[in-house]
């Protein structure tokens, strides 16, 4: 079977149990079961090829780019870490599926399962160190849903995410690691970078590249000070413990070890870091797991005591060491596994996992008994069980690994822990199994069904062929695994029960005989234990996260607090700030430009518009006159455009002006009047500031820029020149509008459509929600003087209301040749059209409107964009305009431009836009008692003449 | 002449108005409409990328006037990318807003969804610097509206704000375009281009002034700290949809910034050389560390979006700052990533709001919501792929970074920032979905479990929501294929010459001085 | 020579009354008061930019000049309606 | 500037200019001088627009003096603002009604109803519903 | 026929004349041009201005305007007078009430901007039943002169114009 | 001339910074207002400035005033129009249904009692 098709049935076949689980749980362990067996099988056929040293390699490209490929190879240690991911993940299916209730959701559970199984397979099939992290992720990932699959549980979505901050940190690390690994090598490719020990070693980017996997892979494994998020993980169903955390997940921190072994290791630091990591773990964690009363955290501290010792096995960075820890993870694998499934069928029996409330269980669940002894004796390192020869070879070891000199210091440690570990298996077997029956269980103990038994047994008889047998069972696996592991010749060793009488042997029964006595004294020691005081992992790491989560929290809530004010005066200061700092970073142009002289006019206009504006600044509280004198500042603004040589300007800033004044009049009848002192005057000293270097910065740069040239003719050079002869008008600036940059002008009226319809909309929002019959029932203002229409304005409007038609047509029609144009006589006849609102009244006014604003803006849009469109119809691109003169006899010669038709479409949006919007905002003050006005005026003493008189 | 170029433009332009004018009132219409309109552009995108996919590049000269005297449209391999990845978006926010009913909630959802598809397809389009002004502007103000749109109080007031700050934004914008006219005489992208490299040595102020002040204006749009204020709540507060198709709106500032510093202000200008990169890349930096600590921090769904929508812009930005090729392709890749991610998450936020009795999106316990399971494996997978995890696209487009980073001098703080920021995402992540969707509140004795019923069984918004995740896992599974096309891209992008003979040199231009314009006298 | 005194005394004259309408606009003691002050400076803004015609020569500036007064005079009934009335459309 | 008029043309136009910058003057400082804002009211609505008046009568017989076309430009400003400066009045007069004056300070119109500025919009409302004006 | 084209003759031609003034100068071109303008505009804005008054007498018209235009003058130089050579203290301004005999809105409109733009009176409101018109003087001893001037001199000859 | 411009620009920029900086919609809307002046000032004055040469080909001068600012001017007076158009409406929606016109979320929420003075 092809690597790729191992690697991806468990993903594949993640779909079935979902699909499978209506078909009942039976069926879906069979299922879920067959995907992972078929899957071991496509293993088991490369097992003979892979025995006689042969590599077999799958490549297929992903991401060339990146040097991210899937390739696949699969060697001895491929072989040995599939298999056990494969062999056990198909016993823990056929467990699982007596171990869960009814009430779980096995199709999920099963899904996840085989999700995390496709990924543990990947990290050990993976050729390529980014396809690897990604495996490597994925694990973290699928152990996230898999921890928390008791989603009521609390203890699971804690231990769930803290595996997975803590497995997820690492696995970060792990990346920056692998990408200096690849950037050291040139390639992310496996079998590359093994071949270039040489160059990594020597690297500079070594030490950190060596720092970051290591990270990841002691987070992965658990290793001190990582350690403590395994037990937590615990909270998980025990499966899923009996998986991850013995046999697959915290191994793949090991196996990275393994793998990069024959890069990293034999150095200095790899030694301190690893071996002393690996040492520290698996001494802290077999006193622990003495401790400890939950079985599965007994079984926990235990698996972290073991990924410790194999850890400083590979530390050692001895070839010898390495066949020994590839030894021990077998080993390790078998028994634990076994013990975790027990230790489930305890708790699911019992329907406790707490050894002080079990004991005398033997004779009640005689199976399971024989089982966990059998596990058990392994892991305490009891000959004839395979645990022991992988200990006994570790104490070996031991023995030959001096520490910075020191040559008593890692075996005494080492013996140290196995003296805890025989303690800790002994007390599992005794206390749980042994002594008197109870009659306290909280639930009536008796051995499970055969389906629940039978995977621990298997891995308990295989506990037992190889420490009888272990040349037989394992010799070839452990040699193709070590050959790969280590990347040249075996070093001599010999798996068999009996060594001789060597120093190992004497630790070795120091060891059994001190945990005896341990465990004799476990209830002294225990209770010391409690009292002692001691960081408790979980504590820390939840004041860690919390103390993390709350700084976040008030950080982000601090510095995103919703204040306008200060985001306004970041923003501002920022665009100051770095614009100053372009600007002395670069050369000042030279003054080159002739200083106009100042005449009394301009400088009459400059002391208005200072005065005016620095009332407005200063009187700004009084909402009315700020705003009148924003009108000013506007008028002033827009005669400066006309004594500029800027009439086009003139006439749009002061047109737009007094509708923008309307509208903000329209909308200050329902603010607040005054604006409140908030601000403090150390406050508004700094705004001034603030305020002060803008001005400053602003003035200056309009200074340096009025004072300078272009570097090159401006391009305007040129609409100057076609103006006439192309655009077929003399007013250049309309020429550009609707023709030279005639798409400028199509955005542009497109947004005063918007804005329109945006008005429209947020009226008829804020209208239909409580707000607008709020609005409808507030009580009339007695402070409103009568005539609502009065007389003269409505005469006077109905002489204007023509007049200003008029001046607007002369303003469009003129647009294109002289000042003007669509837009402005847009804002004329809007003007006129609202005069006729503010002298009858909107419902008299809109009741003889014709055509709905929303219409007239489709049409402006509408006509400019055929417009531009007609040009296609002559092969040329949008917007190409073309013009003629003609001649009709009693009104002499004309013309005509297409850029004409263009304008009418911006005149009707703006006469659209400007109307929508105005008319929105006047609903706002629509009363409920408010009649509609039938009469164009309030007072009409004619409307009391007899209809003769007036038809006199 | 291809028209076909104007068309992202037009269409969505013509189909707005015509929506106002025949289908004001009716609803029904105005979907249909609007999801032709959308599902047309999807396809004349796709067929502009074809195109573009030559390599060569496509100028069309509006109102026949050759640049730099008129305005142009540029297509481009960037420009066709952008404006697909906008149509692709659309199509699935259409459809979400229709099938969630959010188009309903208020006025001319449809005609205002498509003005804003108009301005975005005209920023990413246009080779002329007011134009860009004057697109930002039509899908400001579209904007504006579809993030009220439905109202209520909260999200008035977050509106005001978002109109206020861009607002500042464009006078920032009207500010910069003022200099470089001032200086170059010139407003054509390319025309620039040639005016700023030729600039004399002891004249370089102003133009400085007037590049950085335009990095601003684009790094207000890309929520780029410390310019990023209207982001959070303007996301959070926005209808879901909206918040959806603003996951392009951020990438408009970052197009800009590739597009303006690659090509007018490039690495390689020696006047602007040492402002735009180094500025740049320490605020990306902290962009995303600030956005990765939101997500931790967030107590609501919406915000936590918004944040990682925050986060994502600082990766990206990192990518754009090291103005490389290889970086920009690294950018381009987790641009359209980050996209469909960010929308998918507002998605899939929005569904748990709507499903919520109280219709809030508080991160923490509340009575289980209809199909949690589905939606909960929508989280799963939108987080995965905003936090940058394994196997989605988040993470090639983060290996692609931090591989791109490898030379820089920060290399160390950016893959710290990185990698911690990855970290603090999925911590964050993590801590909301396990309490959304895990910690779910019993409710009370006596009462039956599924309380709510469910508010909307359509399936309209799954599919829209699976569509996007579908997009990811596609540019996941062929990543190859697009990194290849990206990467020509970003060789197009830096080969400024090709890009200024395009548009300043198109046959048309020979043409142009004989003046197609003659007026004729009839 | 006569005519350019005359235009520097009126330009003058008309300057010297825009300070002053600014000064009402200012401090004046109700808001009806601002409005006719605003209203005086708006005509009086008209003179200005015809008196610089007559000085420039052009007449350019009559568009400006007439928009000036129909949108003064919109302005000025509008903020009085504001004050009377508070909504100005009804 | 263009200098081709006869002396008495150029007297003609300064002296329409000199007038009109004094009454602008004379306008403003009214509104400066007066006592109270009805006074006041009075002095802009008038000397101001005689004031711009006389400037855009200047302005039309300079340009027919100095190019020789009639200029019909000025006429309509000055028409359109004598239009309006009667409406401003009115309605500032109102609004100085309305803010300054008591309803008892006025003498009473001839019919029964008040003046319009002091009728309440309920009254008037009732009145009409009575079809009447008187 | 006629009175459905052309609604209003004298608006028609005051818009006509308003547009040779905007176009600054006469040809047959403009003058067809603004008449077409000025039969198309008041048809537009019809809506806007029903119950259109009849003039009965339109040479009255001139008259009045010859009067009121020398009013206008005499009287600023009366104003300006009493503003710079007036103290505050020495004016006696006085509101006086004026009954009308207008009833067409649009006569009394032109008698209202007429007492605004002659010397020292204001016309500020409008009594609620339209038939009296109140006058703000800004020196007036003798306020029942002013209304017996007002009613001779401007509202006679507008009766006459108007009903 | 120059110097004049320079500093009005300056000063209705400093203006409109301060009143951005303000608490209430109202000021922070005019402050904008006035920093469109100053920037629509800004960008016209990019041209450099003319005194009577209008760029309308009638005149018979032979030099004029470069008409392109003035065509981006205008459009950017259009399109602020537009902005401010739905600024001020939406604060004033916004003032309506939260009855405060603070522009900080995190403040005005204890106003009510002003509204609908
Ligand atoms: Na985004
Ligand atoms: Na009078």
């Amino acid at each position: 079977m092809s690597l790729i098709l191992i690697a991806a049935l468990p993903f594949l076949g993640a779909l079935l149990p979902g699909l499978m689980i209506r078909s009942g749980r039976t069926a879906c362990a069979w299922a879920t079961a067959s995907v992972t067996l078929a899957a071991l099988i496509g293993l088991l056929v490369h097992a003979p090829a892979v025995m006689r040293g042969e590599v077999i390699q799958y490549q297929l490209e992903w991401m060339p780019m990146l040097g991210l490929n899937v390739n696949f190879f699969l060697d001895g240690l491929g072989l040995l870490f599939a298999g056990l991911i494969l062999g056990i993940g198909l016993l823990i299916i056929i467990y699982a599926r007596f171990y869960l209730s009814r009430n779980d959701p096995m199709g999920q559970f099963y899904t996840y399962l085989l999700l995390f199984q496709g990924a543990m397979v990947g990290i050990v099939l993976s050729d390529n160190v980014l396809l690897m992290l990604i495996f490597w992720e994925l694990t973290s990932l699928s152990s996230f849903l898999l921890i928390g699959y008791w989603k009521h549980l609390p203890e699971g979505r804690q231990g769930a995410r803290m595996a997975l901050a803590v497995t997820g940190m690492g696995g970060l690390a792990l990346i920056g690691g692998m990408l200096i690994l690849g950037n050291i090598v040139g390639s992310y490719d496996l079998t590359v970078i093994l071949q270039n020990k040489d160059l990594i070693q020597a690297s500079p980017l070594y030490l950190p590249a060596l720092i970051l996997i290591l990270l990841g892979c002691f987070t992965k494994s658990a290793q001190f000070p990582f350690h403590f998020w395994l037990p937590h993980a615990m909270a998980a169903p025990t499966p899923v413990s009996a998986y991850l955390h013995s046999a697959t997940m915290v191994k793949a921190g090991l196996f990275l070890m393994a793998r990069l072994w024959p890069v990293l290791a034999g150095t200095p630091e790899w030694f301190y870091i690893v071996a002393t990591t690996g040492l520290i773990t698996m001494v802290l964690g077999a006193v622990i797991a003495l401790f400890k009363d939950d079985l599965k955290a007994l079984l926990a501290f235990s698996t972290v005591s073991h990924l410790g010792l194999i850890t400083m096995l590979l530390g050692f960075g001895t070839p010898f060491a390495a066949v020994v820890a590839v030894f021990h993870i077998i080993n390790h694998a078998t028994f634990k596994a076994a013990l975790f499934m027990s230790a489930g069928i305890v708790d699911h029996e019992t329907h406790t996992r707490d050894i002080k409330r079990l004991g005398g269980l033997r004779h009640l669940m005689p199976v399971t008994f024989t089982i966990v002894m059998v596990a058990g004796l392994s892991m305490a390192g009891i000959p004839l069980f395979n645990g022991f020869l992988s200990k006994e070879m570790m104490l070996d070891v031991a023995t030959e690994a001096p520490w910075n000199g020191n040559h008593w210091i890692v075996p005494a440690l080492a013996t140290l822990g196995a003296l805890f570990s025989v303690a800790y298996s002994f007390r599992l077997i005794v206390h749980t199994f042994l002594g008197p029956k109870r009659d306290d269980y909280p639930a009536k103990p008796h051995d499970p069904g055969f389906g629940m038994w039978a995977p621990p047994a298997l891995l308990a008889v295989l506990v037992v062929l190889i420490g009888i047998m272990p040349a037989l069972m394992v010799g070839p696996l452990v040699a193709t695994a070590s050959g790969a592991v280590i990347g040249g010749e075996l070093p001599y060793y010999s798996l068999k029960i009996w060594h001789g009488v060597n120093a190992a042997l004497f630790m070795s029964i120091a060891a059994v005989a001190g945990g005896l006595v341990l465990l004799a004294m476990h209830r002294p020691l225990d209770a010391a234990w409690i009292r002692a005081r001691r960081p408790e992992a979980k504590a820390i790491f939840d004041a860690l996260m919390g103390t993390v989560t709350g700084a976040a929290k008030a950080l982000t809530d601090g510095l995103h607090n919703g204040a306008m004010t200060r985001y306004a005066s970041v923003f501002t200061l920022a665009v100051i700030l770095a614009g100053s700092a372009a600007w002395f970073g670069g050369t000042a142009p030279a003054p080159v430009r002739e200083v106009m002289a100042i005449g009394p006019v301009p400088l009459i206009g400059w002391i208005l518009l200072i005065v005016a504006t620095g009332c407005m600044a200063a009187f700004h509280r009084n909402r009315l006159l700020s705003l009148v004198l924003m009108g000013i500042v506007g008028l002033i603004v827009s005669v400066a455009f006309a004594y500029m040589s800027a009439p086009d300007l003139a006439l749009t800033q002061i047109s737009v002006e007094v509708v923008t004044i309307i509208l903000l009049l329209l909308a200050l009848n329902f603010l607040p009047k005054h604006t409140p002192v908030e601000s403090s005057n150390a406050r508004r000293f700094r705004d001034g500031t603030i305020a002060v270097l803008g001005g400053l910065a602003v003035g200056g740069l309009t200074l340096a820029m009025l004072l300078s040239d272009f570097s090159q003719e401006s391009i305007s050079a040129f609409h100057l020149a076609n103006s006439k002869p192309g655009g077929g008008g003399t007013n250049v600036v309309n020429v550009i509008l609707v023709d030279f940059r005639g798409f400028d002008t199509f955005g542009e009226i497109i947004v005063l459509g918007i804005a329109a319809l945006v008005i429209f909309a947020m009226t008829e929002s804020v209208l239909g929600s409580p707000v607008g019959a709020w609005l409808k029932q507030r009580p009339i203002n007695p402070n409103e003087a009568g005539d609502r229409h009065p007389l003269m304005m409505v005469v006077a409007t109905r002489v204007m209301m023509p007049i200003a038609l008029m001046v607007g047509v002369f303003i469009f029609l003129r647009g294109h040749n002289e000042p003007g144009g669509g837009f402005i006589a847009g804002l004329i006849v809007a003007i006129a059209i609202v005069m006729q609102y503010m002298a009858s009244g909107f419902d008299w006014a809109a009741a003889r409107q014709r055509y709905p604003y929303h219409m007239i803006i489709a049409l402006g849009v509408f006509a400019a964009a055929l417009t531009g469109i007609g040009s296609w119809f002559a092969g040329r691109p949008f917007l190409t305009s073309n013009y003629g003169y003609f001649q009709i006899p009693p009104m002499g010669e004309f013309e005509l431009a297409t850029a004409m038709a263009f304008d009418v479409g911006v005149f009707l949006c703006v006469v659209g836009a400007v109307m929508l919007a105005l008319e929105s905002l006047s609903r706002f003050a629509h009363r409920a008692g408010d009649r509609p006005s039938p009469y164009p005026m309030d007072i009409d003493p004619s409307r009391d003449l007899p209809q003769e008189a007036k038809d006199a | 002449m291809n028209h076909w170029i104007v068309a992202p433009i037009l269409l969505p332009a013509v189909m707005a108005a015509f929506i106002i004018l025949a289908a004001r009132y009716q609803v029904a219409l105005q979907r249909v409409f609007s999801v032709a309109s959308t599902v047309a552009l999807l396809g004349i995108a796709i067929g502009l990328l074809v195109k573009s996919m030559s390599g060569d590049i496509g100028v069309y000269e509006l109102g026949n006037w050759p640049a730099p005297f008129g305005i142009v449209l540029v297509l481009d391999r960037l420009s066709a990318t952008m404006v697909t990845l906008t149509a692709a978006l659309a199509v699935a926010v259409v459809l979400y807003a229709i099938g969630s009913g959010w188009d309903k909630r208020g006025h001319h959802f449809h005609a205002l969804f498509q003005f804003q598809l108009m301005g975005i397809f005209g920023a990413f389009l246009t080779g002329d610097a007011f134009n860009l002004f004057v697109f930002f502007e039509v899908l400001l103000i579209a904007s504006y509206g579809l993030m009220i749109h439905g109202g209520g109080a909260v999200r008035l007031r977050a509106g005001v704000q978002y109109v206020l700050y861009n607002l500042l934004g464009s006078t920032l914008f009207l500010f910069a375009l003022g200099t470089i006219y001032a200086v170059t005489g010139t407003l054509n992208m390319a025309d620039l281009a040639q005016r700023v490299a030729e600039l004399p040595a002891d004249d370089t102020a102003m133009i400085r002034v007037a590049a950085i002040l335009l990095l601003l204006v684009f790094a207000v749009k890309a929520a780029l700290i410390p310019l990023h204020f209207w982001l959070p709540a303007t996301y959070a507060e926005a209808p879901a949809p909206i918040a959806a198709l603003f996951a392009v709106m951020t990438k408009i500032g970052a197009y800009a910034i590739i597009r303006m510093y690659t090509l007018v202000f490039g690495p390689d200008v020696a006047a602007t050389a040492d402002i735009v990169g180094p500025w740049l890349m320490p605020a990306a930096v902290v962009t995303l560390i600030i956005g990765m600590i939101g997500v931790l921090g967030a107590s609501h769904m919406g915000r936590l979006a918004a944040f990682a929508a925050v986060g994502s812009m600082g990766t990206l930005l990192i990518a754009v700052a090291l103005f490389t090729p290889q970086a920009t392709t690294a950018a381009l890749y987790y641009m359209i990533h980050s996209t469909l991610a960010g929308a998918a998450l507002f998605l899939v936020v929005d569904m748990v709001r709507a499903r919520r009795t109280a219709e809030d999106d508080i991160i923490a316990s509340r009575p289980a919501i209809a199909q949690n399971g589905l939606i909960a494996a929508y989280f799963f997978a939108a987080a995965i792929a905003m936090a940058g995890m394994p196997p989605l696209s988040g993470f090639l487009g983060k290996l692609l970074v931090l591989d791109a980073v490898r030379a820089h001098d920060m290399v160390w703080v950016i893959w710290a920032a990185i990698l911690v920021g990855s970290l603090i995402a999925v911590v964050g992540f993590a801590r909301a979905g396990s309490m959304v969707f895990w910690k779910v509140e019993t409710p009370p004795e006596g009462e039956a479990s599924e309380a709510e019923p469910s508010p909307s069984a359509a399936a309209l918004p799954f599919v829209a929501t699976g569509g996007l995740m579908a997009g990811i896992v596609a540019l996941t599974v062929f990543a190859g294929p697009v990194t290849a096309f990206l990467s020509d891209t970003s060789a197009q992008i830096f080969d400024r010459d090709a890009y200024i003979a395009a548009v300043l040199e198109t046959p048309r231009a020979i043409e142009a001085e004989s003046l197609p314009h003659e007026g004729t006298k009839k | 020579m006569i005519l350019s005194y005359a235009l520097i005394f009126t330009t003058g004259c008309f300057a010297l009354a825009l300070l002053m309408n600014l000064w009402r606009v200012v401090s004046a003691p109700g808001v009806p008061d601002r409005i006719l002050a605003l209203d005086t400076m708006v005509i009086n803004f008209i003179a200005i930019l015809v008196l610089y015609g007559i000085i420039e020569g052009t007449a350019v500036y009559f568009e400006a000049s007439i928009l000036i007064a129909m949108v003064g005079f919109i302005s000025t009934v509008a903020y009085a309606r504001f004050m009377l009335r508070g909504n100005i459309i009804e | 500037m263009n200098a081709d008029m006869a002396l008495w043309q150029e007297i003609t136009v300064a002296a329409f200019l000199v007038i009109a910058g004094v009454f602008g003057l004379v306008g403003s400082f009214g509104l400066i001088k007066l006592p109270d804002p009805m006074t006041r009211l009075h002095a802009p609505t008038k000397a101001t627009t005689l004031g711009v008046g006389g400037v855009l009568i200047a302005s039309m017989l300079y340009f027919f003096f100095a190019k020789g076309h009639l200029s019909f430009h000025e006429l309509m400003i000055t028409l359109f603002l004598f239009l309006t400066a009667p409406i401003t009045a009115h309605f500032l007069a109102k609004a100085n009604l309305h803010t300054d004056v008591k309803r008892d300070e006025v003498p009473p119109p001839a019919g029964d109803r008040p003046w319009a500025g002091f009728e309440s919009d309920a009254a008037r409302q009732i009145a009409e519903d009575k079809g009447t004006q008187g | 026929m006629i009175a459905r084209i052309l609604p209003h003759p004298l608006l028609t031609l005051t818009l006509v004349v308003v547009w040779q003034m905007l176009v600054n100068y006469v040809s047959l071109g403009t003058l067809v041009f603004g008449l077409i303008l000025g039969i198309v505009i008041p048809l537009i804005t019809a809506p806007y201005w029903p119950d259109r008054p009849r003039l009965k007498n339109p040479v009255m018209i001139v008259e009045f305007i010859l009067v009121v235009l020398y009013d206008i003058v005499v009287a600023n130089i009366v104003v300006a007078k009493t503003i710079l050579f007036t103290r505050n203290t020495a004016m006696h301004p006085a509101w006086v009430s004026i009954p009308l005999d207008l009833r067409t809105p649009e006569a009394i409109t032109v008698l209202a901007g007429t007492i605004t733009m002659t010397p020292g009176t204001v016309s500020s409101d409008v009594a609620a039943d339209g038939r009296s018109l109140l006058v703000h003087c800004l020196d007036a001893p003798d306020p029942d002169a002013v209304r017996d001037e007002i009613k001779q001199r401007y509202e006679r000859r507008l009766k006459e114009i108007f009903e | 001339m120059e110097y004049l411009l320079a500093t009005a620009i300056g000063a209705m920029t400093a203006a409109g910074i301060y009143l951005l900086l303000r608490q209430r919609t109202f000021p922070v809307i005019l402050g904008i207002s006035m920093l469109t002046y100053a920037v629509n000032l800004f960008l016209f004055a990019s041209g450099r400035i003319a005194i009577n040469l209008p760029p309308v080909l009638l005149n018979k001068t032979p030099t004029y005033t470069d008409p392109l600012p003035q065509a981006l001017v205008l459009t950017a007076i259009v399109i602020s129009f537009g902005m401010t158009a739905v600024v001020v409406l939406m604060g004033l929606g916004a003032y309506l249904s939260a009855r405060t016109d603070h522009v900080n979320l995190n403040e005005g929420q204890d106003d009510s009692a002003e509204a609908g003075k």
